[in-house]
């Protein structure tokens, strides 16, 4: 099926904001202004682009501690993420989560996590909630290879199926859990997993945002029609060290080289792109200009933006007290 | 207004909240019972102590979940419903088993909402059975609210009869926090009067189920029951009791708690928990920092001792606070006035 | 590979004596003598003495709530399950545990647990001790197919794999966790969950004590000999309800019935000796007698024995303080 | 004697232990780092932040194991290696982390040995770090402590300087009971003489960093620094402080803290955990019942608020306790002298 013009179009600008989103907070980490935990999803952007492209506002996500690029896919404000992950009150979160906490309800981005295996069975209740309401949502979970062997995303496998909902797994398989290789850390095969929970298990490159668009397609369709949960394994690498600060010495040296030269998303999709004459290579590059812009307004009202104050300290840990 | 069990009153309670509000669903480990079995009676337990019996019969399958053996995924997607629109009653059956979904609890639901900024509502309940006296071992019989109040995002109720228990929670329900609602194990059988229509018991309001002028005494859940009968007892023997049931450790009473001791001089706090870092700790922390100076005696607690619940009977029985040691409590602070107050 | 003579004869013993216990437990409940909570095993004995007869001593097994049977084929003292059931002072805990903790290290027998998926990470912490310490142990997991959904047990599965550790997971499927049917929770198979975490998956009926014995002895051999996990999903009935107390109404009326009928263990075990001629009938008559006496003295002495003391209440808790 | 970092102490104690035990065993994730990793280096981290670099390479694979990302697992997996032959020392990265992996240390470690009737022994360690000020925000900045001291069969170690650590780790892996080690992980870098040699420290024996006649102050783990500090500007405004550093909440040295404030009369507590059920009520209450008499003020606690822990560094500041907090409760207590003592 053809993706429509719009669609190319908002998802490369979303995978363009959020490389350059990316590249900008690694920039900035070095200058030591950013606090915290920050864990870049450069190289990663096909995936939840491609995966967000099939889903409504109000469809749910949950996402990982390398939550940028699926808030940013799904639609969460981003000079509201760069405030955040600044520590600012003009934060998505008030400056109270940080990069590893973003999250944004209205726009169904249930956060991200910054426990490995959180979102799993977050997602199997917002999947539940979209069928007890009956308002035709799907629920989805990203988590990575890592995560693939935390008990919570095991159980939610079955929780899922159990209950027939309509959720769907993503597993981002970047081929590391911090500084350890999947081929260590993860036994059996992530599809023999599927099985073992009798769920239907779909694969792609997540390097090309047609394959990963075309298979999230398949499976979100699958849940929205109440056909139970799907496993989507995006097979994908990442660009940078686990967090920022990370040297990286369990990589060959040419690992993430090859990965920038062979596997850029970006690049992939220009290509096709141009090849297929599906969008006019002019208007990517006006797209990559505006992003640029935009990232830098980001970041310069992040800077200017004010620090949460003394009340906020105490404020909104209760609904009501 | 009939008799009613306390268990009954739990299950009458969730059916009035089922009936009002469709987005109240329930869920956990045989809430209803006998799904998959070869009878095909999908209603077979009602829980594992028969609180929600009928409940799948009045609601459905899509209201009342069974769920496999796992419960960090459905106490999870508990939390994960109440971010998304529903008001999700989860039973984690005993709270003994928080240690397979504690994460779910501490860092998920009860911190949503502060970490995004006050952009999350998280309307979770969660009911459990705790306590000690059913010898039901060291990994069955733990109390555990000490572990929830400690942690900020999360409302605690310990009802300490049938009628507190419907009242709180029906409030518990309605409360757009996630609420760890503990019901003790040993009184499902305990009756009284309780009325027949919904109605909600404020949390953060203690009750004084009876005023004195010795000594103050505070109890939690079960344990307001034996204070009570410790304070006939005392009163017998001349000795006038404040007995108090805070009903929530969080939102704690502390304004109420505080003036009783003004009025007495005297505290003893009966906490069935594990003595390190539970609430009679906390409530006497409080007390000696904010009382101080109506203090006359020292502060003591009744408290198990700090070991594991043993399962034999006359093991569990020198384990366990009761009357007795209450009544033995209340009496070494009365002897020992140490100075008049200024 | 023929069973030995003496090992059929001490495995006999060993299900009539936990065939024994677990019918006189059923009757000694019913006067309401006996406290707390009572999971029987009736109807389940080949799997234990089966599993445990290809054991010696110095293996290690964790166990489940339902645990008198893995404890008597570990060959734990019955007069001392007896008395810590009764909670009394000479129990093998001392009356601290009660049913659901009986234990004795000195046997191998790391628990019976409270906890439905405790049993399986503390195998893999006992198999490793035997890696490490190269005393060619072979530790076993009994877990229920109710357990087999809890994350605990998943990660185990994943762990050992990884590890490569000398460890067996018997999953006992009874079909039933409580009151709720193996087919509503358990997606997908127990076969494909072995193959999802990479480990051969062996299975048999667990009525039958010798199918039972060849499969892990295959198994056990499998891990003894470096070649790293095993699954053995064995298949059986309880005759009981899930704890004493249960009126079983989630189960068709003639299903323990048909269970009793067709698939007793003892009697199929009766059979085939006597049609095989491996064993003199007499002798099995033999042993019977004197497992029904070996059980009435020790509800006897249980009833006798001191209760523990106010000094017992703070005893062990630690090593030393 | 040389000077070394926090992180130096803990992995000189690792690795001159492992040395002297062949059954000391280490495991976590990425405690060695890189297995399955392209460049084929095996030992790329040790540990997230290098406190276990280089341990893989002096004693291989079969004794520092990395693990997939399952707590449950490896904990349980070291708790039933404890209990057969092994001394494990668990890595749990982040203490927050203890949600996905509560049970195997509450129902099983800490209980083995009771339920079982005294016939376990579980030699295990479970280091982990805690703590605020790093901007780690909610899930990676809790304290935790007052869990485990809730717990019985637990010991609860939280080191306050670098020396401390390594004679308080080499105690923790001889003993034979189930430790939890908490490390600051603010104070990774802190330097200070320590012994090369191996050595340990007492578990149960507070340090006395400083006496004084006015005001005792007891501050955990990283708060017994501003403590001190707090002390010492007080000094110079003729305020004369005790600083007690009990270094473990299980077992803990009550009589020391008892005797100080029988000394002093005043007593501040410096915690940073949440305040609910935490150490700060756990000693006040200890206080309160057992040298009532000598108090002649009320007992002040320095602690957060009941927040989760805020991401931004000006919240993050408020949250945390600091000497000027401390230094302001101290002089509270030198005011509120309520009475004299008889
Ligand atoms: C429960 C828990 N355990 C460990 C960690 C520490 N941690 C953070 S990210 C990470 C690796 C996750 O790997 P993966 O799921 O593959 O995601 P990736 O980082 O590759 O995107 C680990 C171990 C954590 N945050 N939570
Ligand atoms: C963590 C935990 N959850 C729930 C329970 C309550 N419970 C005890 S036994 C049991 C059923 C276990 O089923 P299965 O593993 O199939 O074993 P079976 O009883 O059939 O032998 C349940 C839910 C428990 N003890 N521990
Ligand atoms: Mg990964
Ligand atoms: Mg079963």
């Amino acid at each position: 099926m053809q993706i429509s013009r719009e669609t190319l179009l908002r998802s490369y600008r979303a995978m363009r904001t959020i490389r350059a989103f990316e590249e900008r907070l690694h920039r900035e980490f070095a200058t030591g202004e950013i606090p915290g935990f920050v864990h870049l999803y450069c190289g990663e952007e096909a995936s939840a682009v491609g995966v967000c492209a099939n889903l409504t506002e109000q469809d749910t996500i949950a996402s990982t501690h390398r939550g940028h690029g699926h808030c940013i896919a799904k639609g969460v404000d981003v000079g509201g993420m760069m405030a955040e992950i600044y520590g600012r009150k003009t934060g998505v979160c008030r400056g109270k989560g940080g990069s590893m906490h973003i999250a944004d309800l209205s726009k169904g981005m249930l956060g991200a996590n910054g426990i490995v295996g959180g979102g799993p069975p977050l997602i199997c209740g917002a999947a539940l909630s979209h069928k007890v309401l009956k308002d035709n949502g799907v629920a989805v979970a990203f988590y990575g290879d890592g995560a693939s062997n935390e008990g919570t995303t095991l159980e939610s496998l079955n929780l899922a199926t159990v209950w027939h909902l309509p959720a769907v797994f993503v597993v981002e398989d970047n081929g590391y859990g911090e500084a350890t290789g999947a081929s260590y850390a993860c036994a059996g095969t992530q599809k023999d997993r599927a099985a073992g929970f009798g769920m239907p298990y779909m694969e792609c490159d997540g390097s090309d945002f047609f394959a990963v668009h075309d298979a999230a397609r398949d499976a979100i369709d699958h849940a929205r029609s109440g056909k139970g949960p799907v496993m989507l394994h995006v097979h994908l690498q990442r660009w940078y060290g686990h967090f920022e600060g990370d040297a990286m010495s369990y990589r060959a040296p040419n690992e993430v080289a090859d990965a920038k030269k062979d596997h850029d998303c970006l690049e992939s999709f220009r290509e096709r792109a141009g090849q297929e004459k599906l969008l006019d290579l002019s208007a990517l590059d006006e797209i990559d200009a505006a992003v640029a812009d935009e990232i830098e307004s980001a970041v310069q009202a992040a800077k200017q933006a004010p620090w949460p104050e003394e009340a906020d300290l105490m404020a909104d840990v209760y609904v009501k007290i | 207004m009939s008799k009613k069990s306390f268990r009954q009153a739990i299950n009458e309670a969730l059916r009035q909240e089922m009936r009002r509000d469709p987005t109240v669903v329930l869920m956990g480990e045989d809430v209803a019972g006998g799904q998959g079995g070869s009878s095909g009676v999908k209603d077979a337990w009602g829980g594992v102590l028969g609180v929600t019996k009928g409940l799948l019969t009045e609601f459905g399958e899509s209201r009342v979940l069974d769920t496999p053996i796992s419960e960090a995924s459905y106490i999870g997607a508990a939390a994960g419903a109440a971010a998304t629109g529903l008001r999700p009653v989860a039973e984690l059956m005993f709270v003994d088993f928080v240690g397979c979904c504690l994460d779910q609890i501490m860092n998920q639901a009860a911190k949503f909402r502060y970490m995004f900024g006050g952009k999350a509502r998280t309307p979770l309940v969660i009911r459990a059975m705790y306590g000690a006296g059913f010898n039901a071992a060291a990994q069955h019989s733990q109390a555990l609210y000490p572990l929830f109040t400690h942690i900020p995002g999360l409302k605690v109720v310990v009802p300490s009869s049938p009628y507190e228990a419907k009242g709180l929670l029906i409030e518990a329900i309605r409360d757009d926090d996630p609420v760890i609602f503990l019901e003790n194990k040993v009184m499902y059988d305990d009756i009284e009067e309780v009325p027949d229509e919904a109605y909600t018991i404020p949390f953060g309001e203690a009750n004084l189920t009876r005023e004195g002028d010795d000594v103050t005494i505070v109890a939690i859940g079960r344990m307001v029951g034996m204070a009570n009968e410790a304070a006939d007892r005392l009163a017998k023997q001349g000795i006038s009791c404040t007995v108090l049931d805070p009903r929530t450790t969080f939102p704690l009473d502390e304004q109420t708690i505080l003036e009783c001791v003004e009025d007495t001089g005297r505290l003893v706090i009966v906490d069935e928990s594990s003595p390190r870092c539970n609430m009679a700790c906390d409530i006497s922390a409080l007390v000696a920092e904010q009382a101080f100076g109506a203090l006359k005696a020292p502060i003591r607690r009744v408290v198990p001792p700090h070991t594991p619940v043993p399962f034999s009977t006359p093991l569990e029985n020198l384990y366990m606070p009761n009357a007795d040691k209450i009544e033995a409590a209340v009496k070494a602070v009365m002897m020992q006035k140490t100075r008049e107050v200024a």
